[in-house]
C-alpha cells in the first residue's frame, strides 16, 4: 500500500506516441491508454473522429506515479496540450498492488 | 450543351452514384444508419488493392511504351504544378500553414473519383489504359512534399505567429524531412495501390485469372457500398463549412474545373485517347480527404483540417463523381472531334 | 403430412440453415467462436442492400399493375392489424407498455427470415414477384407507430405506476411525435431496404449487370454466414427467457403461425401466386429484432426490452426459419391444389 | 493548477445524447466520452451489448469542473440515472494543464 | 450522497472472467469494464493486442464500494495480478446517484 | 536442384504470396497500413468456413474409403508424435512449460499454411483430397491435449518455481481437465473448420451450388487480403525473437522441415497421391499461432507467448508458404518418380 497520484491525459490521439515518448524520457514505471472511442467536447469543439483519417479522435492516458514523477510529466506534457488541446488532471490514489 | 446533359444525367443514374445519394439523404434526415469504421476501412483498401492490382496486369498487357512515360511524366509534372499555383492564389486569402495543406489537398488525388470515372467509362464500353492507375499513384504524394516545401520556405520569411508556436511545439516535436517523406511516400494508400499494382505487373495474366472475381467481379458492388459510407460522411462534414467563409467554397468548385481544363489540354498534347484524356482530367481534378489531410495534420500542424477536410469530401468530391466527370468527358468529346 | 415433413427435412438440409444450426451448437457448448460487432452490421447492411435492389430490379420488369397494388395494400393492412390484435390479446397478461412493445415487435417483420424464405423457393425453383420486398419495406414501420400510439392512449386512461415514471422522466425528455416517426420511417434498415428499392427501380437491367456478382452470387454465402452469427446470437438470448414467464414463449409460436394463417387465406382471395402467397405469409409471421427493439427502447422506455427481444430472436425467428417457412408453404400448396 | 472536481457518469448508452444535451445546458466548459465496450453489473443484471440493436450497452461520461457546475450536473442528470440505471461518482481533482 | 471509494483494476484482459468471479464472490453491488483498446506499458513490456489471438491486452475494471468491501476485492484480486501484472489502485469518491 | 528453385520461384511469384510480401515491407519501413482486427477475423473465419464446406463437399463425392481411414489415422498420429518428441527436445534447453507449449505449437497446424499449399497445387492443375481438410480439423486439437499432459506430469516430478506459482494461481483458479478439453475441442476455430466440413458433408453439390461464388470464387482474393494482414503481423513479431536466444529461430526453421520428412515418407507408405502427401506434409509441418497460443496462455499460464506466437507466426509461417510448401513438393516429386 503506497500514496501515489494518478495523472489523467486526454488529447489529440495523434499525440500518443509523443506522450509515450515524454513518458519514457520521465522514466515512469509503466502507465495505461485507452486509445480509441475517447470522444469529448472542449475549446475546439467537439471531437468526434473522422472514419477516413485518424484526425479529431482523443485519447486517454492514465499515469500512476509519485508527486515527483507527476511534476515532470505535467511539465513534458504541457506543450503538446497546449497546442494540441485536451486537458492533464492529477488526483491521489493508494496503490494496493503492482506486481 | 444537349449531349452534355444526357452524360451528367446517365452517370447520375449510375447504382454506385445512386448509393452516395442515398447515403446523403439519409444524413439529411438525421437517419441513425451508420457504417461501422472497419467497414469503411475494409471499402477503401479494397479499393486500392483491386484497382492497384488491375491495373498491374494492364500494364503487364500494353508493356510500357511511349505514351505511357509521357503520361506518367505529365502526371508528375501536375502533382508539383497544381500545389504551386493554388497555394500563391490561396495565400491572399489564408495563412501560409492553411493555405500549403489545401493546395497539397488540390494537388493529390482521390481513388473513389478515379474509380468511380472508370466505372462512368465502362458503362459506354470506352477503354482506359491501366497505366493510368500508375499515375494515380504518381500523383498522391508528391504534393504533399510541395506543401509541405512552401509553408516552411514562406512561414520562415515572416515571423508570423503560427511560426512562433511552430517553434514552441518543437521543443518537444522536431521537424524532420525523413517523417515527412515517410508521410509522403510510405502512407497507407500510396504502399498499397503501388504494392497491388506491382503484384499485378509481375503475375500478370496467370494472376489475374486468380483474383478476378475478388477484385473485378464484385467491385462495383463494393463501390457502391463504399459510396452509400461516401454519401454519409460527406453530408456530415458539409456543416463545418460554416467555419471555411466565403472564399473556400467556390475555390473548391473551380479549382477542379480549372484542373480538369489544364489537364484535358495537356492530354490532347499528349495525343491521349479520351478515355485516358478523362482519367488524366480526374486526377487533376480531385482532392485527397485521406491521405494528405493525415500527412498535414501531422507535417503542418498549425493548419485547420476542419478547412481542408470538408472542401475536398464535401464540395469536390460530390462534385466531380456527380457533374464533373460527365461534364469534362463532354469537353473531351468536343475537342477530340 | 408426409409431403410437409420432407419440405421441413429439405429446408433444413440447406446450408445457410444448417451453419444457423453451427451457430446455436457453438453457444451451447460454450465455445469462443465470436464474430465481431462489426461483421454481423456488414452482413445485415449487405442483406438490406442485396434484396433492397434486387426487388427493385424485378419491380423494374414487371412493372406496378393491379396485383401489386393489391398486395402492398394487404401488407399495410396486415402491419395494423397484426400489432393492434395482438396487443389486446397481450394486455390481459402484461402491462401497457410492454404488451404495446411485444405487439409492435410482431407487426413488424424481419428481413433475414425474408430472404431465407426466398432460398427455400429458389431451391425448388419457384419465382416470387420483387414486389414483395416492396411488402417488407412496407410492412417494417407502421406496427411502431400502432405500438406507440395504444401505448400512450392506454397509458393515460389509467394512471399505473408507469405513467407516474413517464412524466418524471418527461422531466429531462420530451415525448415527440416527430422523434417517433423519425424512429419509424427513417431508421437505418427502412432507409437501406427502400433506398437500395428505389435504385434497383431506377437503374433496372443495366444496373443489375452491374452489381449482380455482387448482390446475387455471393448473396447465399453472406446469408450463411449472417446465420451463423444469428444461431450465436439467438443462443444466447434464450436463457433471458426465463424471466419471460409461461405466457410469452407459447405466444412466440401461436403468434407467428396464426399471422401466417390469416396472411394465407388473404393471399388466397388476392389469388397471389404461390411463391408471392409464402413470402406474404413469412412477413407477416415474422417479428423484428433490429429496427422495432431500437424504436421502442427509445419511444416506450418502460418497456422491457429483455422481454421482446428474446422472443422475437430466439424463439419466433428460429421457428421460422426451421419449421414455419415448410409448414406455411405446405399450407398454401394443400390450399391452392 | 486549479482545485476543481471530476464528475464521472456510467448510465445507458442511449441516454448520452440526453446526458450531453443536460451538460450543455449547465454550460460546462468540457466533457469526454467512452461511448463502446464500457460492460457491467449492476442492479438492472448484466449489461455487455447486443449487436443487432445498440441496446444494453453502457457509456462513461467524465466532466472537470467547479462544486457549483457539479451540483447543478447531479441534479440534472438524476432522473436519467433514476431511471435507465447507472451511477454518479464524484471526486476530487487538481487541474494541472488546460488549453 | 455516500463517501466510498473507488477501485480500479488494470490487468491482462483474459483474466477479467476470474475478476468478475471473484467481485462477485465479495457481493459487490455492481462493477464496470472497459474490455477492449486498453493498452499499456509496466513490468511486463508493452502490452499492445495481437490480432489474430485474444493474448497481450488489458482491460480496465473499476468498483464503488465501501471500505470492507475494498480490502476484501484487493485481497482476492492479489494473486491474478502478481501472477498476470497490472495495478490495483484506490480512491476516495462521493457516490451522488445511484437508482 | 533446378526444377526445385522453379518450383520455389513460381510459387512466389503467385499474388498470394506477393501480397504476404507486401505486407512484411510496409511493416518494415514502418508505413501507417493498417488492417483493423474485425478485419482479420472476417478473413480467418471466411477462411475456416470456405475451406472447411469445399471440404465436406468433396468428401461427399468420394465417400470415406480405405485411402481416407487410413490417412487421418496417420493424421491423428502425427498430431500426438510430433508434440510428443519435439517436448523432449525442447526440454533440454527450456523449462517444463514452455516446452510443452512450444510443442504443442508445432503438433498442431495452420489452415492459412494450408490454403496456400492448396493454391500451390492448383496452379499446376494437381488434385488434392477433400478429406485432406478433415485432416486438418483432427489435427489442430490434439497436440493441445499432449501438451499439457505432458507439462503437468513433467512439472510435479521435479518441484520448480513455475510449479509453486502455478499452486499460487490455484488458489484462484483450479486447473480442470473440462476446460483444457473444452479449449482444445471447441474452440472458434476448431469447430467453426469442423462445422462447415459437416454441413458440406450433408448439404453436397446441391448446397456447392449454392454457395460457390463465396467459398470458391472470391477465396484467392480473400487469401490474398488475408496474407496482406499476416505479412503485416509476421513482421511485426520479428522483433519479439530478440527475447528467444540462438535455440529456437533455428528450431523454427529445422523442426518444420524434419516434421515434413517424416511425413513424406509416411504418405509414401501409405501410397498418397502426390497431391495428398504434399497436404498432410504441410499439416506436419506448420505451426498454430491462433487457436493454440490461446489454449497454452489459458491452460499453462507460466508458458511465456512471446516465444512461441513469434516463432510460429514470424519464422515458420513465412518459411513454409515461402519455401516450405516448393522444397516439400521437389522432395515428393523426386520420392514419387
Ligand atoms: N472540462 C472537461 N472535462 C472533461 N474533458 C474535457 C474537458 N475539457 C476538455 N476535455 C477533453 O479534452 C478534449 C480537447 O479539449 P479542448 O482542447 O478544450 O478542445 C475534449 O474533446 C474533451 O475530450
Ligand atoms: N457499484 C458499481 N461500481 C461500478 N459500476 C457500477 C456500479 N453499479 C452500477 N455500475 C454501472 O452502472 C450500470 C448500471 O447500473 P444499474 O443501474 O445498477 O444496473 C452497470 O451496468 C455498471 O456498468
Ligand atoms: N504505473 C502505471 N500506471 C498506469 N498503468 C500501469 C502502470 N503500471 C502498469 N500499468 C498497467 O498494467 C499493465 C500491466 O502492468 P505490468 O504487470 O507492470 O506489466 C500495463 O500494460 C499497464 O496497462
Ligand atoms: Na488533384
Ligand atoms: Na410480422
Ligand atoms: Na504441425
Amino acid at each position: 500500500m503506497k500514496k501515489l497520484v494518478k495523472v489523467e491525459i486526454i488529447t489529440d490521439a495523434l499525440e500518443v506516441e509523443s506522450i509515450i515518448k515524454l513518458l519514457d524520457e520521465v522514466g515512469v514505471s509503466g502507465y495505461s491508454i485507452i486509445s480509441r472511442d475517447v470522444t469529448g467536447k472542449g475549446k475546439r469543439g467537439i471531437r468526434s473522429g473522422d472514419k477516413l483519417t485518424e484526425l479529431f479522435k482523443n485519447s486517454y492516458v492514465m499515469v500512476v506515479c509519485n508527486e515527483v514523477e507527476m511534476h515532470k510529466i505535467v511539465e513534458a506534457v504541457r506543450p503538446v496540450i497546449k497546442k494540441f488541446g485536451g486537458v492533464c488532471i492529477v488526483s491521489d490514489v493508494i496503490l494496493r498492488i503492482h506486481r | 450543351m444537349g449531349i452534355d446533359f444526357n452524360l451528367i444525367v446517365n452517370n447520375l443514374l449510375h447504382p454506385p452514384v445512386l448509393f452516395f445519394f442515398l447515403g446523403m439523404i439519409a444524413s439529411f434526415c438525421k437517419s441513425d444508419l451508420k457504417i461501422p469504421e472497419p467497414l469503411s476501412k475494409l471499402f477503401s483498401l479494397y479499393l486500392l488493392l483491386a484497382i492497384g492490382f488491375h491495373g498491374g496486369v494492364e500494364l503487364h498487357k500494353t508493356g510500357i511504351n511511349r505514351e505511357v512515360v509521357f503520361t506518367l511524366a505529365a502526371a508528375m509534372a501536375m502533382s508539383v504544378i497544381v500545389p504551386a499555383y493554388t497555394f500563391f492564389i490561396l495565400k491572399l486569402k489564408l495563412d501560409v500553414y492553411n493555405a500549403a495543406a489545401i493546395a497539397a489537398t488540390y494537388g493529390s488525388i482521390s481513388a473513389v473519383t478515379f474509380v468511380t470515372a472508370i466505372t462512368f467509362l465502362q458503362s459506354m464500353d470506352i477503354e482506359s489504359g491501366g497505366y493510368m492507375v500508375a499515375a494515380l499513384a504518381l500523383m498522391e504524394s508528391p504534393a504533399i512534399v510541395i506543401g509541405i516545401v512552401l509553408a516552411r520556405v514562406f512561414a520562415h520569411t515572416k515571423g508570423n505567429k503560427e511560426t512562433r508556436e511552430n517553434n514552441e511545439i518543437g521543443e518537444y516535436r522536431e521537424f524532420s524531412w525523413a517523417a515527412v517523406m515517410k508521410e509522403a511516400f510510405l502512407n497507407g494508400s500510396v504502399l498499397l495501390i503501388s504494392g497491388s499494382l506491382i503484384i499485378g505487373l509481375i503475375s500478370g495474366e496467370e494472376g489475374w485469372d486468380m483474383l478476378k472475381p475478388f477484385t473485378k467481379d464484385i467491385f462495383k458492388g463494393m463501390l457502391s457500398f463504399f459510396l452509400l459510407d461516401m454519401g454519409l460522411l460527406a453530408a456530415k462534414r458539409i456543416s463545418d463549412l460554416r467555419s471555411a467563409g466565403f472564399f473556400l467554397p467556390p475555390f473548391a468548385v473551380l479549382t477542379p474545373l480549372f484542373n480538369a481544363c489544364i489537364a484535358i489540354v495537356i492530354a490532347k498534347c499528349l495525343g491521349m485517347q479520351p478515355g485516358n484524356a478523362l482519367m488524366f482530367a480526374v486526377l487533376c481534378a480531385s482532392a485527397s480527404y485521406i491521405a494528405v489531410p493525415a500527412a498535414m495534420r501531422l507535417s503542418l500542424p498549425d493548419a485547420n483540417p476542419s478547412l481542408f477536410i470538408p472542401m475536398a469530401l464535401a464540395i469536390t468530391f460530390p462534385f466531380n463523381i456527380t457533374v464533373g466527370i460527365p461534364l469534362y468527358f463532354y469537353l473531351i468529346s468536343l475537342y477530340w472531334k
